[in-house]
């Protein structure tokens, strides 16, 4: 994924994994499915990449998403980010990643070990100016 | 006209389809939308009367004009990452 | 580098490289030499990565730094964070990588496309108490 | 009593060795070394009288006190990442 990011003016690479984990919230998670609002999804992935590569001057970011089913300890999100200096790389995988959950339109419902199962609460988008 | 609308998440569960088409008529904004699917009752008489949606891919707000065959989804909170 | 990190108590999963830039402070770099006090490196290492743990509530920190000859795009120094929630996971990636720059024996010679090399300035190692 | 010294990067160009056993009286403390390193001349004279060191490992404060077979690392500012 960082593969084709990196150019020879990059100094830091900085890859962050949003991994599903056994607890959230304290209660026992067996399974989770993500659904998305796939071409949308993307385009506000797309567009978080450009305003955090514009904002922190960094290099090549890339964002990606799974949707379906994942299991305990599989990964449902991957930010790579180039960049000439290490600290910008830090703030640009952070500024990605909570813009990634309050606004891009993935959902997620999670399975408990008790067979129960519920889509979990999340951010309303924030909608701005009149188009 | 007619416009798309699409439903995800929990407003899919509540609407019962992943998307339906909807006859306005023309000039209509996002709100007509949102009251006319309302008043269909059934799971739909629970959509909120301020959902957040999307226009052709872009939040908009409940005063945007729609055109005929727009896509509009309708985007409960977000939980990804 | 992650694979044996992980753990399904784990959210979180954070890479970082540095990586041999072509230009430091304007001049051209044509390629890089790190030497290292090697036994003392790998310990301070080691106690940076259970600084972080004990100080961001972490899981797993695995620390590399290479030496000899590197070339231009290649990683110099690796830190994976593993973690149950992604704040942490970035604070202690970010701690690791300043401490181990401030402290850890590592040395790094420059050469220059004009045929010059010259060993980079750097950081004195903070010494605290008497032992 | 002999300890090790290490010398690396810059000081290992002006020491031209990377590493020299030393002889010092027993109680003889980092700073003994140190003075006994400058005094031998050529480029050892310049070493800086108060350098950073680590001895067996531990960074360690020019007051410190010495042991046979200790290994004093002479720390030039350290430049990893």
């Amino acid at each position: 994924m960082l593969g084709g990011a990196l150019t020879p003016a990059d100094g830091a690479a900085l890859l962050f994994w949003g991994v599903v984990r056994e607890q959230n919230d304290g209660r026992a998670v067996s399974q989770l499915e993500y659904s998305a609002y796939g071409p949308m999804a993307q385009r506000e992935m797309l567009r978080i990449a450009d305003e955090a590569r514009a904002r922190f001057g960094t290099g090549a970011i890339h964002v990606v998403h799974r949707v379906g089913r994942l299991e305990i300890g599989e990964a449902s999100v991957a930010i790579a980010v180039a960049s000439p200096h290490r600290g910008e790389a830090y703030e640009a995988s952070r500024y990605v990643i909570e813009q990634l959950k309050q606004r891009v339109p993935v959902w997620k419902r999670e399975g408990y070990l008790d067979g129960h199962a519920e889509w979990v609460p999340g951010f309303a988008p924030a909608v701005e100016a009149a188009r | 006209m007619i416009v798309r609308s699409l439903f995800f998440a929990t407003y899919r569960d509540m609407a019962g389809h992943d998307e339906l088409a909807v006859e306005l008529p023309s000039g209509a904004r996002v709100a007509d939308l949102v009251g006319s699917l309302r008043a269909r009752g059934g799971g739909l008489a629970r959509l909120p009367d301020s959902p957040v949606v999307a226009v052709n891919m872009d939040y908009a707000p409940l005063a945007t004009e729609l055109a005929d065959g727009d896509e509009v989804a309708f985007i409960p909170p977000v939980a990804g990452g």
